[in-house]
């Protein structure tokens, strides 16, 4: 698991740069792999009735690269062939840009795009980034839920959104 | 004891700060740095239910004894969360 | 129907060039999709317990641009929100390149994620394309089932899959 | 009539030529082109319940009615196939 754990740590970044979704495809790619599913979340122009200027987001970065490890163990322990990257961007963000961005390459296609669905799903959850919305008109901080490492209810919760 | 507190988001907006530095009784555990801050900051009371806490840059409980030296963060809740109230965007 | 029908052909592409999962991304990306599920399928290095070298890929061009169009709309009916794209390469194709790719844009992840899984199992399922696979030792038109545009069973089977 | 036959892949390679060109009996249908195609390569004959076919670039049926100057094309089973026999890369 140790080697499998660094090989996923690598693959996982949080970044003020613009994400690249073709980079991040070829970073998982390799020649057993017949599949890559990605995901990338876009700041959309509207949210829940207001005109969205831009979204800030805001990491406690060390502990988001630790949920990403995370993430990919568990994805690892259900998928064992499957090879996640995931990328967070944090600071400003515009309308139609990346927020974040995952891939999973594998050798067939079903466990591809459920351990893509797995992973956007507990970044959600349990990943420490937070949306602070710019609308026409002020702000918000955008606040669901607790992140919650151990909480096996959302696990299992993201793992009937993979479709498994 | 010497503790860091690390705040984020809407929480380090009530605070008005990132970091803070407290001395702590050496049985403190994070929910004595809590409550430190809440005696300060009344208004991160109501977030406490909401809220997540680390140690040292892991996930750890309120109850998780403290050390010398440690960082305590807490974490308001994020946009999906516990897949209780989740988005979908 | 008809100003949605010629969106979607112009995302349709049959091309002996190298796909590009980025561009495809953007080219189906607007302000109102928060959401972009894309897919790849990259040539594997073994097959069925052979070493493949290369695989050439054969298209009836026209005829599939007309199934990709159908694929999307049918995917518009299913989601009418989604913006689907459809690429798929011809000719020569190495070991991990992409022979086909997908992506499916739409205001939030559920229905970006079953579409995009949808049309590559439609894909699969009906354009009029053949997979000529060259291993060491031999070559093999890998041949599956008739192309059957109009098999509501094979329909279902992709919304099965797609998990909706 | 005069029809062209377009085939792709292994029925290509069978025939030795990706297109054709027949004279058809005026009341023929894209069965009747097949049919003139498998009595001069018989090799195709196997392929008889598992190809498509189309007119005119689009999916039509082996019993479509023919038109002079149609392009009839036939095409062998494709990787993935109608829901029965699925590939997964």
């Amino acid at each position: 698991m140790s080697s499998a754990r660094e090989a996923a740590q690598e693959h996982h970044r949080v970044t003020t740069a613009a994400l690249d979704p073709g980079a991040l495809v070829n970073s998982v790619a390799g020649p057993a792999c017949g599949a890559v599913a990605t995901f990338v979340g876009v700041v959309r122009d509207r949210n829940a009735g207001r005109r969205v200027l831009w979204i800030d987001y805001e990491a406690y970065a060390p502990l988001a690269h630790k949920a990403f490890d995370q993430i990919a163990r568990e994805a690892l322990e259900r998928w064992p062939a499957v090879r996640l990257a995931i990328h967070h961007r944090i600071g400003r963000v515009a309308i139609g840009e990346a927020s974040v961005a995952i891939a999973a390459a594998s050798p067939h296609r079903a466990e591809g795009f459920a351990a893509c669905r797995y992973a956007i799903e507990r970044v959600k959850q349990m990943a420490p980034i937070w949306k602070h919305e710019h609308f026409e008109g002020g702000e918000v901080w955008i606040e669901g839920a607790p992140a919650d490492p151990w909480d096996e209810d959302a696990r299992r919760h993201a793992l009937e959104r993979a479709c498994t | 004891m010497h503790v860091r507190i690390r705040l984020f988001a809407r929480l380090r907006e009530i605070a008005g700060d990132a970091e803070l530095h407290r001395e702590l009784p050496d049985d403190a555990t994070a929910s004595t740095a809590w409550h430190a801050l809440t005696a300060q900051f009344p208004g991160l009371a109501p977030y406490e239910r909401l809220i997540s806490c680390a140690v040292n840059e892991e996930y750890a409980k309120l109850s998780t004894p403290l050390q010398e030296g440690d960082e305590v963060a807490f974490l308001p809740p994020v946009s999906g969360g516990g897949g209780r109230r989740f988005t979908t965007d």
